[in-house]
């Protein structure tokens, strides 16, 4: 169990040493967002219209460009092969590296989200609606992200492959995230959507430390 | 390795420059801060048209103004560090930096807060608040470049051609509201005809400019040195690995 | 304790690397397995670490196969690839550190001394020269001990005083009863160790 | 004390004028804080490199060979 | 100028060697402009309005994620040198690689634009004037995003810095080239937009090369 | 036709590798570079080649400087870094091809010849092992010919018969007055070459 504390540390504090991670991502977010509005035109109700897809497109693709991080810098530097071998079973090791890829690049996310919300004028409630999504929705993006990152390790330019991988099992997410928002918006029961959410959630944390960890098996071959 | 500090030669001579400035910086700003947001809180009257928000002019013009110039100024200096490759040219630009990012995003905020009560919303996608807009993201890239090399002569250089690429953006920003009409409001003061403002209005904003500019040169000289003894640092941390 | 290979074979990318290939180490040896750039080398080394799966033969560990009781071989070895392990902006010590909490250890000092680390223990490893990192990596070896070392070029990109200081090492690893499998270019001429050339075995095969 | 209230009112606008004095003061502050604690640390581990430095180069000059 | 030609030539063929390089991109742009609609809902009045700015974002994020292709690979397999020591100026090197990059990348996303407009029911004008748009604005996607490759060719994990760098200085194009389709579909004039494209293109032309050719001979260091 | 560096420096990441480094080579000259690993050898290949700006020094052709008229150094010599320029899914032939268009030359079969490649000259490059990739790399020096060669590694993973094969044509080239600059690891007893050992030059700077 330490040893699953002391890796989550590890990556923790990789992250923060290296810095220009987070900002870096947060600032993808945030670009990606506002190309939207800009896309579509200033008329305010049109942006309330689809701001709850627009920030939740947007948390999907920033995510996205992040999953590398799971484990590429690992394994280009072997340290991937020592943390297999260790006695910490392959499956929780990859467990470990997911929690610290949501905290360190998922969460950053969901705390700016409300800034974002507002350029693009969301009443108040929808925006405390999109963070309660985000925070039950956003862990199945590092769960399912970290398979795709783990099939694509060790690729030399496997960026579009991953995202092909990835975006799709994204779907449903991006689909019940948004329809909470909406149902906050339209001040109507939002109970339903967060909880299958959270079912999504717990069902992909069984599902993809086992598939992440196969995944990763076959990298270091 | 004796060799290497030479470079840190006219450093040395820089950093003896500018802390005997800083005192004085730091004592301007001060004054003129006070100076400033008394005449901006008490002194001025309210505008006819725009109520007391017009107070929030003298925060929002010149956060603007510095955001605009502090990345004039890192293109500048880069441009220096390019073609006469001296360090210290590099390391201000990148000291420079952190600066105008918060300046812009003061704009932003200030602006958008000023926007509420007089446009009706926080933010419109017009052609000033966007250039704006992209001038952060411009500032939060370079930093980027700063962050991701760890070979820090190349990245001067990369940095340096990321600047003078967005500096393309600084006249999309000033003239945007003269070439394509836009809810902002159009120069008032920096205009070919001298001021147009009443001087009621006129000699706070100036006062708060000059105070942001001098705090902008206390920021600036605290994180020069910085940048110059960190860059010092490695080179002497280096330097005892070889033994 | 007794390290066995029966009839290993490697195929990578429908290329048949080695083939038939067995050898057994005892307490106290040292193999040392030789061959030409991609003879199959860490491609050998990888296999006994468990991390490639090979394409037929089997592994044991005293005897019993290692795939039959994973958990039995498990700790029992340290494998050191040719890459180092290490994170750039992590301290030495810190590396360290962290390698020795994974596998369950705890005191990396000792490590540090063994291998002439201190004074630039503290030092981020990103600005260290290869051969700083390659020390780094190596006293692993130290702060998490195992019976069985796994050592892919360990000695490349060091100098003559440290391959000397790293044989000592080995040295001692053996003589209190450890074993040791290596893959190098150069001889490190050895007291008695054993070599296996992958070049013959193939051409053998 | 009426004069305060109206003050702090900004006719209506307060709301909007406040916060904008206050973000620029509280960014601005937190931009010297930081940048101020960063040369801190930077010098405190920069001292014991350079007198490390002094006294070795001292001691080279003692036994006459040159840096 | 047969260097130069030899040139395209060369990386036109690997593309079409590789084959996975079209057929990728054209689904992530496929995938990315699908999620648009299933964020939003599907009101067809909405889609219309958005369809534009879908379209345009879409183009932009997955011509993104190919920029790398310019120069990474070439890079990593010391091509790159060999090309910097060539006789053909680095600028022309640069550009040649840029004018390949948008034959095989960009000008699939153009072909296939129309299926996906009409899927966001877009109406027929606002087809041709998308595709047209895309025709005159698409290069300067190319040329600006070469010097973001330059940039960060050789990073460990330079995608999220890349799209950091490019992102904003696509906004003008993303601008003008939803201005134009919205004008053609509100049946205005919508010359001056394109003509504005044009120029962005001309200018990138000029100036891009040479930035590029400065970010590389500092990537080859 | 002569090539003189003067008082080199090179400076990685603020670190210096090597400095006050100069050497002159002539017609029918070979320079070996040695050093350990990180010693530079690489980056003075670089540099020679001008694609590593020297922190301060110059390097002269013909005993004009190269930054000052660059077009008369441009084409005069032949750099093989020790990655192999080479795309896996072109053929050797397609891959040569290119090169020799690039710099302005046509025939590449004699090339093929010279390094007994015909019969796999038409079979991808990504299915080749390690050795068959490096000569075809080499085959680059004889389809695009340049007085001055500017070899990084030449001969990692060639096998004997192989390496051979290079030094006659290595030694062709400066019979009728080419001249060369090589790094290796291993000794290959040219006739006639000269030696630069980088470590030795750390020490006296
Ligand atoms: C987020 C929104 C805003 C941004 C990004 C922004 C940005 C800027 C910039 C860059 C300038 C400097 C222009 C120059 O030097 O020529 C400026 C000046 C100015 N802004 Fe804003 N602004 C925003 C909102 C507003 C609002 C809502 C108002 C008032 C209704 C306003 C009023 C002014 C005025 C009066 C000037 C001075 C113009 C002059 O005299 O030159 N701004 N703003
Ligand atoms: N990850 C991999 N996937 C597929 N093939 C590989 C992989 N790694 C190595 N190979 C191939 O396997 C063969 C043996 O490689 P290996 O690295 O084991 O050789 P080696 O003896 O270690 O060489 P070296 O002396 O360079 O270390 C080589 O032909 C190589 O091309
Ligand atoms: N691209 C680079 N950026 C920064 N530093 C580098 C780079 N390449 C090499 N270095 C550093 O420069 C030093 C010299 O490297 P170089 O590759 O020239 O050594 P070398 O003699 O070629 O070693 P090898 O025998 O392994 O080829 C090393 O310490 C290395 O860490
Ligand atoms: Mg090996
Ligand atoms: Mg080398």
């Amino acid at each position: 169990m330490d040893k699953f504390i002391s890796l989550i540390a590890r990556d923790i504090r990789l992250a923060v040493r290296q810095g220009s991670a987070f900002t870096m991502t947060l600032s993808f977010f945030v670009v990606a967002v506002t190309l939207y509005p800009l896309g579509v035109g200033p008329e305010l109700n049109i942006l309330t219209r689809i701001g709850p897809g627009v920030l939740w497109v947007g948390a999907l693709l920033s995510c996205l460009l992040t999953l590398d991080r799971i484990f590429q810098a690992d394994f280009e530097d072997g340290s991937l092969d020592q943390l297999m071998l260790g006695s910490l079973p392959v499956e929780f090791m990859a467990l470990a590296k997911i929690i610290a890829h949501w905290l360190t690049s998922v969460v950053p996310l969901i705390l700016i989200t409300p800034i974002l919300a507002v350029s693009l004028n969301m009443p108040a409630d929808g925006i405390w609606a999109m963070m309660l999504a985000l925070l039950v929705g956003s862990p199945v993006l590092s769960l399912i992200g970290a398979i795709g990152a783990g099939l694509t390790v060790g690729m030399k330019r496997g960026g579009v492959l991953l995202s092909l991988l990835v975006l799709p099992l994204y779907i449903p997410v991006l689909i019940f995230g948004v329809a909470a928002v909406e149902a906050a918006i339209a001040v109507l029961p939002m109970g339903p959507h967060i909880l299958l959410l959270a079912g999504m959630s717990l069902g992909a944390l069984v599902i993809c430390p086992v598939a992440a960890a196969a995944a990763l098996r076959l990298a270091v071959e | 390795m004796a060799i290497d500090l030479h470079r840190f030669a006219n450093p040395a001579r820089f950093l003896r420059i500018t802390s005997a400035i800083f005192p004085w910086a730091a004592i301007v700003t001060v004054l003129l801060l006070a100076v400033g947001l008394y005449l901006a809180l008490f002194v001025s009257p309210e505008d006819y048209q725009q109520g007391q928000t017009v107070r929030i002019m003298f925060v929002h013009v010149p956060a603007a103004w510095m955001a605009m110039s502090i990345y004039i100024m890192m293109a500048i200096s880069s441009a220096t560090g390019l073609i006469w490759k001296h360090p210290v040219a590099d390391l201000s630009a990148k000291a420079a930096a952190p600066i105008g990012a918060c300046f812009t995003f003061l704009a932003l905020v200030t602006g958008s807060l000023w926007g509420q009560p007089m446009w009706g919303t926080y933010w419109v996608w017009d052609a000033r608040l966007t250039s704006m807009l992209i001038l952060f993201f411009l500032y939060l890239g370079y930093m980027g470049i700063w962050g991701s090399f760890d070979d820090q002569s190349k990245a001067a250089r990369a940095a340096a051609i990321l600047v003078l690429i967005g500096a393309i953006n600084v006249p999309i920003i000033k003239f945007s509201v003269d070439w394509w009409n836009t809810l902002h409001q159009p120069a008032s003061v920096a205009t070919m005809d001298g001021p147009k403002i009443h001087s009621s209005i006129l000699t706070p904003l100036l006062v708060m400019s000059l105070a942001y500019t001098s705090l902008f040169l206390t920021i600036f000289i605290i994180r020069v040195k910085a940048e110059i003894l960190g860059r010092r640092l490695r080179i002497l941390r280096l330097a005892n690995l070889e033994e | 304790m007794s390290l066995t290979a029966v009839n290993l074979r490697c195929i990578r990318q429908d290329r048949v690397i080695f083939t038939d290939l067995g050898f057994s180490l005892k307490a106290g040896e040292i193999l040392w397995v030789q061959g030409k750039n991609g003879a199959g080398k860490s491609s050998l080394l990888r296999m006994i670490a468990g991390l490639l799966k090979p394409a037929s033969g089997e592994i044991q560990w005293q005897g019993t196969s290692v795939t039959e009781d994973p958990d039995g071989y498990q700790n029992q070895f340290q494998y050191i690839g040719h890459q180092e392990a290490l994170k750039p902006v992590l301290s030495a010590r810190e590396n360290l550190q962290f390698w020795a909490d994974y596998s369950g250890n705890r005191d990396v000092s000792a490590a540090l001394t063994q291998f002439e680390l201190e004074k630039i223990a503290d030092s981020p490893v990103g600005i260290m020269s290869a051969g700083q990192k390659k020390r780094t990596n190596l006293a692993r070896l130290i702060s998490s001990p195992a019976p069985l070392w796994i050592l892919d070029e360990p000695v490349s990109s060091l100098d003559t005083h440290y391959i000397n200081l790293f044989k000592q090492q080995l040295e001692k690893h053996v003589a209190v009863g450890g074993m040791a499998l290596l893959a190098t270019h150069q001889d490190l001429n050895l007291a008695g160790s054993r070599k296996l050339d992958l070049d013959t075995v193939k051409a053998s095969s | 004390m009426s004069t305060l209230n109206e003050f702090l009112d900004m006719g209506g606008y307060g709301a909007f004028v406040w916060p904008a004095y206050g973000v620029s003061a509280i960014i601005l502050a937190s931009l010297i804080v930081l940048s101020v604690r960063h040369l801190r640390m930077i010098e405190r581990e920069l001292k014991p490199i350079e007198q490390d430095r002094k006294s070795r180069r001292r001691k080279k000059t003692l036994t006459g060979d040159t840096v």
